[in-house]
């Protein structure tokens, strides 16, 4: 594993559901309960909105971990969308995997709107994983930072 | 083996003349023996070019698209695997179902030409097809060959079977792979992470982006690809860094996810022989161990597992693609 | 290129003591594109929206992006304040700065550069925001209710109260359902008859409801506010508007030997029948398998004895045409087979019977006058042993793996029943569980027990067999730890209930969801309980899950003040934010409708030029504006990027996702 | 279609006289059948533990004698034999950690993955030949009140041995009527009747069997059928004895009039 | 051997789920050799699931369990309280001198009648 850099600060996406895990980010933040600011939030719909694409381009733009979270299984509130990003994101995640590049710069979360906690301890978990790996060398080589 | 492209000729012959057809898919004899290529054949004397052998590798269905959409029915001749990716296509609407006339023929296995000219042979004069082996004649010579040795990789662990068709051209019972199909898959799937990104950075910096892989592959018929498609957000020509081309092929393989019937086609073709029906194993792997077996192709109506779901499957943190 | 104006909220000091707005404001003015950028204390008060309004209109701007709390609380507001000063409301883009930002960050610095990172996200997706408009369409003021049980019933007044008229298509001969069979409801213990009855003449004379008996729908066509529905009538072979159902053909009929469907096949009934005596309409309906002038052209008593000529022997189907507004789905239930549960000799034993056979058994109006005998020998039973889940919470494969959560109330509704008409009846009832929530019903159950003295049983039956005439109930009280064999006269199973077969057709054409029991599926399960996912499709009764007579006819108003709001509408404004399919991409591969969870894709052959003079007819994807809700699910299905959703293009959310990166 | 006959133990020994019953109906009704070669004993008692693999190999060397042999259909006499035969084959195909302990074990020239049909006697006569032909080959019709009795092995569970409905099964009555007797139907038919039990609790036994007896004689019936030597066993020795208690075989070759 | 392992071990061996038991008492409903038995069927499962096995392993229902299958094939949760009797028993037996027949007493019992099928059943079940 790389040498983590001093004040080495990772960016982070994290896409966020509008009717759960993006309410839950708000209850989150009316609750006072910190993150680091280095996880900025992309509100889409539905987590079935999120397409491989985004991930991938996330990364080749320069993103260090990539997060989607949705309505837990069940509650989504188009009935269906999170069963299909479930399945979508389980197999994109294997192929990162088998490409060999590191698993844990991905992550689904289910966050309903009224877990505020949850959804800071889930950024906070994983800001730490993503710092702790380090910058993400793997996708690329010839990243192109502007 | 020969006897089938005597009937094979015959079928078309009859066919056209009865007026069934108007038109004939098949295989068209090349220069140097073993470069056949996809051919329509209109008439009697067109069809001397047609020929049905140990090299007629290359997948029809996809040239049906345009095919059965033109005045007047076409004859395609359908190995096992071509009829997979030939429903799949009837699944996704883009082949006229009723302009087709399909006649299933038997396949032991195609030969590989890389593998031909490791072995020296440069030119095929001709070549006598067995169940299990092959003889090759080039220059006068007579090479013989058990047929693992020289079958294309997609052959050698094909398991499929001949579909429904109108007619079938069959002699003997297919001859059952000796291989098996994810034994590489697995093999990087017990690889470490890091001799895994060593592996595919070798494999997938080789790729010089001719789209050979896309144009070929019978599940990539999007009227404009996504990758020439400006408003796309991911369109690019060419590879500007080393990422593209794994976004390429990431996307590629997931694009086709659930839609791929492992014809094989794409590493058949790729000129830098990346082994690239390695990432559509992987996912059709990762699908029949997480939601049941499924074989694309199979018929033209199941729902493929990407617009299906169970309310039980499994969470993505729990999904692997590998060694952990 | 674009004139955006920023706009960014101090919130008081919630954003300010923690963001530095100003600096934030000027350094987003320096973005291209925009023209403008302002900083206010209170960007959603009266003052601060003027102050966007008149920017919009002094600096010409064609786009806003306000740097404020949560979307989720003012974009309504915003997006109106740009509406009243010209700017289509969907040129508006919140950064979120306060809950995403300010709460959450203590250092004034990072925060700030945070802030400024989210607001040039947001400029860079209104850059490629399109003007949108939400469609509207024309609602129909009429409802279908598919089903004439209670819950068809209750919904249907309500609707046709309100001023809007209603059809009720029922399957079977007359409306009712399974309400109209049963003797008498918990906890009250009043007679399902002096309840329903009435409803179901009020259905009969109220001008605003058809009633459309002896049919099923037949196809469903549209979208909300305007579906096309085909309606079967199956020829009765009456007409019904000269029947007067006098019942002189019923006695005169030779053919009597039809099993009598309404008491659960307990006795017989004529070929030609009114199913009770209130039936609604009380018009009588010929069985074909049954009737000898419609199998053989001999008889024709009934014809010649009719004083009205209501009979017509060459009656054929017909099909009607309506349209809808809004569709009520009222399906309701029946008991599930007892095949496989042959433990307890259902099959085997005539005087093993279901609790539904037994209300016909205690009915004034069943086969035996209300008289409750055993179906064997006609003799009163001396011991009643009841068995409770059967086939309910079973997830061997043989029953449902629900509750069915009416049995344990009307278990004890019957034992108490028995108990108070016939004191010198023993009655034992196993269970697993009692499960009495609701206003009053423990305290019913109670009472079967503690006055009535039922002898309630912890354990199940795991066998019934027949000794020396008794029906051996043999089973576990696990209270005393014991088998007990317990020799009945009469047992009565408390059968599963499941929702009616026809439920599964008719969710596939309305394209409702359904689960994996074939209930339908809610739209949400505790804020919109009684619609489906797909808009316009309404759940009333147990069609949607298991469910007594109060709640159902609780779900049942309940779903009849949704249909009421939908149709007092007179245009539908439809959701801004759908799919759209970019028909030069699309190949008509139609994956995407495999995922829409509306319904709202179709595919159409459309014609193409193709230069040359040329043109091609090809297949492509067409979204109804008014069915999607915009979820986004066909966006990504589609492999060549042809569907898209407006509002969150793939282009917006790229170029969010690379302003966020940008470092 | 040949099927490849498997007598069992007791039948082979002790009770031989229903093994030759049971070949010559078979032959009367034009049954092809060949015994399996060298045959092992079934093991008697499936066994129900998870780790036992052991104890399951000889019951998968007949199973793929008849795989080898034959054409895959081998034909059971004893319900206890059907009982292990049938639930071994079933783990052989469906659970994959045996199949695989099982054929590293035997080393067999082809894996056996439980490709055989285990079919009992009864079920060749429904499926095979049909209750219809043989009522038509009978010769001395039973004109009798028959109680059937299926015990526990050939019903228990249902989900595996896909015999007959578990509680209300029909196959044996209708057996008895294509040989022209009366069924009598009485609730401990598929009542156990006290099993190896008897051994070393004859009590139990006893108990068991009476019921069984004093509840077919209640409902009526003049002598009892049953398909398992173990239950014939206990019934006659153990039951009531004032019913007889007849192997199924020896009732089919007496009204096909085959037996001497 | 650890008293958790050993409950362990049992739940394994009988490839049950005791968890999905919903505690109707169908299997002792059924059981036909319900009044011979100390600990019921349903109790077996109950006690493995609390992992509460001395009761079990000293139980005499281990030998006067019939494998009749009734609780198995009645079971509206798909527990096979049958096989955990079984897995018990198997406990009990596997260990050294626990054989509960001796096989030189077998002779004695052999008559002119008694059927192979029940010594070698009987044998299957209480030795190893």
């Amino acid at each position: 594993m790389q040498e983590i850099k001093k004040d080495y600060k990772p960016l982070i996406v994290a896409f966020c559901c509008n009717w759960c895990s993006y309410a839950g980010a708000d209850l989150a933040g009316s609750s006072r309960l910190s993150y680091p600011a280095e996880v900025k939030i992309i509100r889409v719909p539905c987590s079935c909105r999120v397409n491989p694409t985004f991930i991938l381009k996330a990364f080749q733009r320069g993103a260090d971990g990539v997060i989607i979270c949705g309505c837990h299984p069940g509650d989504c509130h188009y009935t269906s969308g999170n069963y299909f990003a479930r399945r979508r994101m389980s197999l994109l995640f294997s192929m990162l995997d088998y490409l060999g590049i590191e698993r844990e710069r991905t992550r689904v979360e289910w966050v309903s709107a009224a877990e505020g906690a949850k959804f800071s301890a889930v950024m906070n978990d994983f800001a730490k994983t993503v710092t702790e790996l380090g910058e993400n060398k793997r996708l690329e080589d010839l990243r192109c930072k502007n | 083996m020969q006897k089938l492209n005597e009937l094979a000729l015959e079928k078309a012959k009859t066919l056209l003349a009865n007026g069934t057809v108007a038109r004939v898919l098949g295989w068209k004899k090349g220069e140097l023996g073993y470069d056949l290529e996809p051919a329509v054949f209109y008439s009697e004397s067109d069809l001397e070019g047609f020929i049905y052998n140990a090299f007629s590798g290359a997948n029809l269905s996809k040239y049906l698209i345009e095919e059965s959409k033109k005045e007047g029915k076409v004859l395609v001749f359908l190995k096992p695997c071509d009829s997979y990716s030939f429903n799949q296509l009837v699944k996704e609407h883009r082949i006229v179902k009723e302009n087709v006339y399909t006649v299933g023929i038997e396949c032991q296995g195609k030969l590989d030409v890389k593998k031909l000219k490791e072995k020296g042979i440069e030119i095929v004069d001709g070549v006598i097809e067995n169940v299990d082996d092959v003889t090759v004649i080039s220059l006068g010579k007579e090479y013989n060959f058990v047929k693992e040795e020289v079958l294309l990789g997609k052959c050698s662990v094909c398991e499929k079977h001949l579909l429904s068709y109108d007619e079938v051209i069959s002699l003997h019972d297919k001859r059952t792979p000796k291989l098996d199909r994810f034994e590489i898959v697995k093999k990087l799937e017990a690889m470490t992470a890091d001799e895994r990104y060593a592996f595919w950075k070798g494999e997938l910096s080789k790729c010089i982006r001719c789209n050979a892989c896309r144009n070929v592959c019978p599940a990539c018929n999007c009227l404009k690809c996504v990758f020439d498609n400006d408003a796309s957000g991911i369109a690019s020509k060419a590879n500007s860094d080393s990422f593209e081309e794994k976004l390429f092929h990431i996307i590629r393989a997931f694009h086709v996810a659930g839609r791929c019937t492992d014809c094989g086609e794409c590493s058949r073709v790729c000129p830098q022989a990346i082994p690239l029906h390695l990432l559509n194993r992987k996912f059709i792997s990762d699908i029949n161990r997480l939601y049941g077996e499924f074989q694309a192709g199979e018929d033209d109506v199941t729902k493929g597992p990407l617009t299906a779901y169970t309310t039980g499957d499994a969470e993505p943190s729990e999904v692997f693609g590998g060694n952990k | 290129m674009q004139r955006i104006g920023v706009f960014v909220c101090w919130c008081g000091s919630n954003i300010a003591s923690t963001v530095d707005v100003k600096k934030v404001a000027e350094v987003l003015k320096a973005e291209p594109g925009v023209v403008i950028s302002e900083n206010y204390q209170y960007m959603c008060s009266e003052n601060g929206q003027a102050l966007i309004r008149n920017a919009i209109k002094e600096h010409s701007l064609t786009g806003i992006v306000v740097c404020s709390c949560s979307p989720r609380m003012h974009e309504a507001t915003f997006r109106r304040t740009a509406e009243s000063a010209g700017l289509n409301p969907y040129m508006v883009e919140i950064a979120n700065i306060r809950e995403q930002c300010s709460w959450i960050h203590k250092d004034m610095e990072e925060a700030t550069e945070k802030a400024i990172i989210l607001g040039r996200s947001a400029i860079a997706k209104l850059k490629l925001n399109a003007p949108l408009t939400s469609g509207e369409s024309a609602v129909v003021k009429r409802a279908l209710v598919i089903g004439g049980g209670i819950a068809g019933i209750q919904s249907a007044l309500d609707i046709a109260e309100a001023g809007f008229e209603v059809d009720i298509v029922e399957t079977s001969p007359t409306i009712g359902g399974n309400m109209a069979k049963l003797d008498k409801t918990f906890p009250t213990l009043d007679c399902a008859a002096c309840i329903l009855t009435p409803k179901m003449v009020d259905c009969a004379q109220n001008e605003k409801i058809d009633i459309l008996t002896y049919s099923e729908v037949e196809s469903v066509k549209g979208f909300v506010g305007n579906f096309k529905v085909q309606i079967r009538k199956k020829a009765r072979f009456v007409d019904e508007k000269k029947c007067t159902g006098c019942g002189e053909c019923m006695q005169k009929c030779p053919s009597k030997k039809g099993l009598n469907d309404f008491n659960m096949g307990l006795n017989t009934r004529p070929a030609i029948y009114i199913p009770f005596a209130q039936a609604i309409p009380n018009v009588a309906v010929i069985d074909p398998e049954q009737c000898l002038k419609l199998k053989n052209g001999k008889c024709g008593l009934c014809a010649m004895k009719c004083n009205v000529n209501a009979i017509d022997y060459t009656q054929k189907d017909e099909i009607i045409e309506r349209e809808y507004g809004a569709i009520v789905v009222a399906t309701g239930y029946k008991p599930i087979s007892l095949e496989n549960f042959n433990e307890y000799g259902y099959s085997q034993y005539k005087d093993v019977v279901t609790s539904l056979e037994l209300e016909r058994l205690m009915n004034a109006a069943g086969p035996s006058e209300g008289h409750l005998v055993r179906p064997s020998d006609h003799k009163e039973p001396k011991v009643i042993t009841f068995i409770q889940c059967v086939g309910s919470r079973d997830t061997s494969g043989c029953g449902k793996p629900y509750c069915s959560k009416i049995c344990c109330m009307y278990t004890a509704k019957h034992a108490m029943l028995i108990r108070e008409k016939y004191p010198d009846t023993e009655v034992h009832v196993f269970y697993i569980d009692v499960r009495t929530p609701g206003k009053n019903y423990d305290e019913f159950f109670r009472r079967a027990v503690e006055q009535y003295g039922v002898d309630y049983v912890k354990g199940m039956v795991g066998k019934v067999y027949e000794e020396n005439g008794k029906l051996m109930v043999q089973g576990a009280d696990l209270i005393n730890n014991e088998q007990v064999v317990i020799p009945s006269d009469l047992v009565v199973l408390a059968a599963a209930i499941e929702p009616s077969p026809t439920v599964r057709k008719i969710a596939t054409m309305v394209t409702a969801s359904i689960d994996t029991n074939n209930f339908l599926t809610e739209a949400h399960a505790k804020l919109r309980p009684v619609e489906s996912p797909t808009a316009g499709i309404f759940l009333s009764g147990v069609c949607q899950g298991p469910k007594d007579i109060p709640e159902t006819v609780s779900q049942a108003s309940a779903c009849a003040a949704k249909v009421i709001g939908l149709l007092a509408k007179d245009k539908l404004k439809c959701n801004a934010s759908v799919a759209h399919s970019d028909e030069t991409l699309c190949s008509g591969c139609s994956v995407c409708a495999n995922v829409c969870p509306y319904g709202a894709i179709t595919y159409v052959d459309k014609e193409f030029r193709l230069g040359g003079g040329k043109t091609e007819l090809r297949r492509v994807a067409s979204v109804n504006p008014a069915v999607c809700q915009g979820c986004g699910a066909c966006t990504v299905t589609c492999p060549s990027g042809a569907m898209d959703l407006k509002g969150f293009t793939t282009g917006q959310i790229m170029a969010e996702v690379d302003a966020i990166c940008k470092r | 279609m040949k099927f490849t006959y498997y007598p069992g133990c007791t039948l082979r020994t002790k009770a031989k006289q229903l093994d030759i019953y049971g070949r010559k109906s078979l032959e009367a009704l034009g049954v092809d059948f060949e015994e399996v070669k060298e045959w092992q004993c079934c093991g008697a008692v499936y066994p129900i533990s998870r780790d036992e693999v052991a104890t399951k190999l000889s019951a998968v060397r007949t199973l793929n004698s008849a795989k080898v042999e034959g054409e895959g259909k081998l034909l059971t006499l004893c319900s206890a034999c059907h009982h292990v035969l049938k639930r071994v084959n079933g783990d052989m195909k469906n659970d994959e950690n045996i199949r695989f302990k099982a054929n590293n074990y035997l080393a067999l020239e082809e894996e056996y993955a439980g490709e055989t049909d285990v079919i009992h006697y009864l079920e060749l006569l429904r499926d095979y030949v049909g209750f219809d032909n043989i009522k038509r080959a009978v010769k001395n019709p039973i004109n009798k009140k028959v109680g059937a009795y299926y015990g526990c092995l050939l019903l228990r569970p249902s989900k595996e041995l896909a015999f007959d409905s578990p509680e209300n099964p029909t196959i044996i009555e209708d057996f008895i009527k294509a040989i022209g007797g009366t069924p009598v139907i009485y609730g401990m038919r598929n009542e156990c009747c006290g099993a190896y039990v008897s051994a070393t609790n004859k009590e139990i036994a006893v108990k068991k069997s009476v019921k069984v007896t004093d509840d077919a004689m209640g409902h009526g019936a003049e002598l009892l059928v049953t398909a398992c030597p173990l239950c014939m066993y206990n019934l006659t020795e153990n039951g009531n004895k004032k019913v007889p208690v007849y192997y199924f075989t020896e009732l089919l070759a007496e009204a096909l009039g085959v037996k001497e | 051997m650890d008293k958790l392992e050993q409950v362990k071990l049992v739940k394994e061996r009988s490839g049950t789920d005791a968890r999905k038991c919903m505690k109707c008492g169908k299997c002792s409903g059924r059981c036909p050799a319900y009044n011979e038995m100390d600990v019921k069927p349903h109790q077996f499962v109950s006690y493995i699931e609390k992992g509460d096995i001395d009761k079990l392993l000293n139980s005499k229902s281990l030998y006067t369990c019939l494998s009749c299958f009734a609780c198995v094939e009645r079971c509206p949760r798909g527990v096979a309280p049958a096989n955990v009797i079984e897995a018990v028993r198997q406990e009990v037996i596997r260990v050294q001198g626990e054989n509960k027949i001796q096989a030189e007493k077998v002779p004695e019992m052999i008559d002119e009648t008694i059927p192979q099928q029940l010594l070698v059943s009987m044998f299957r079940k209480l030795n190893k």
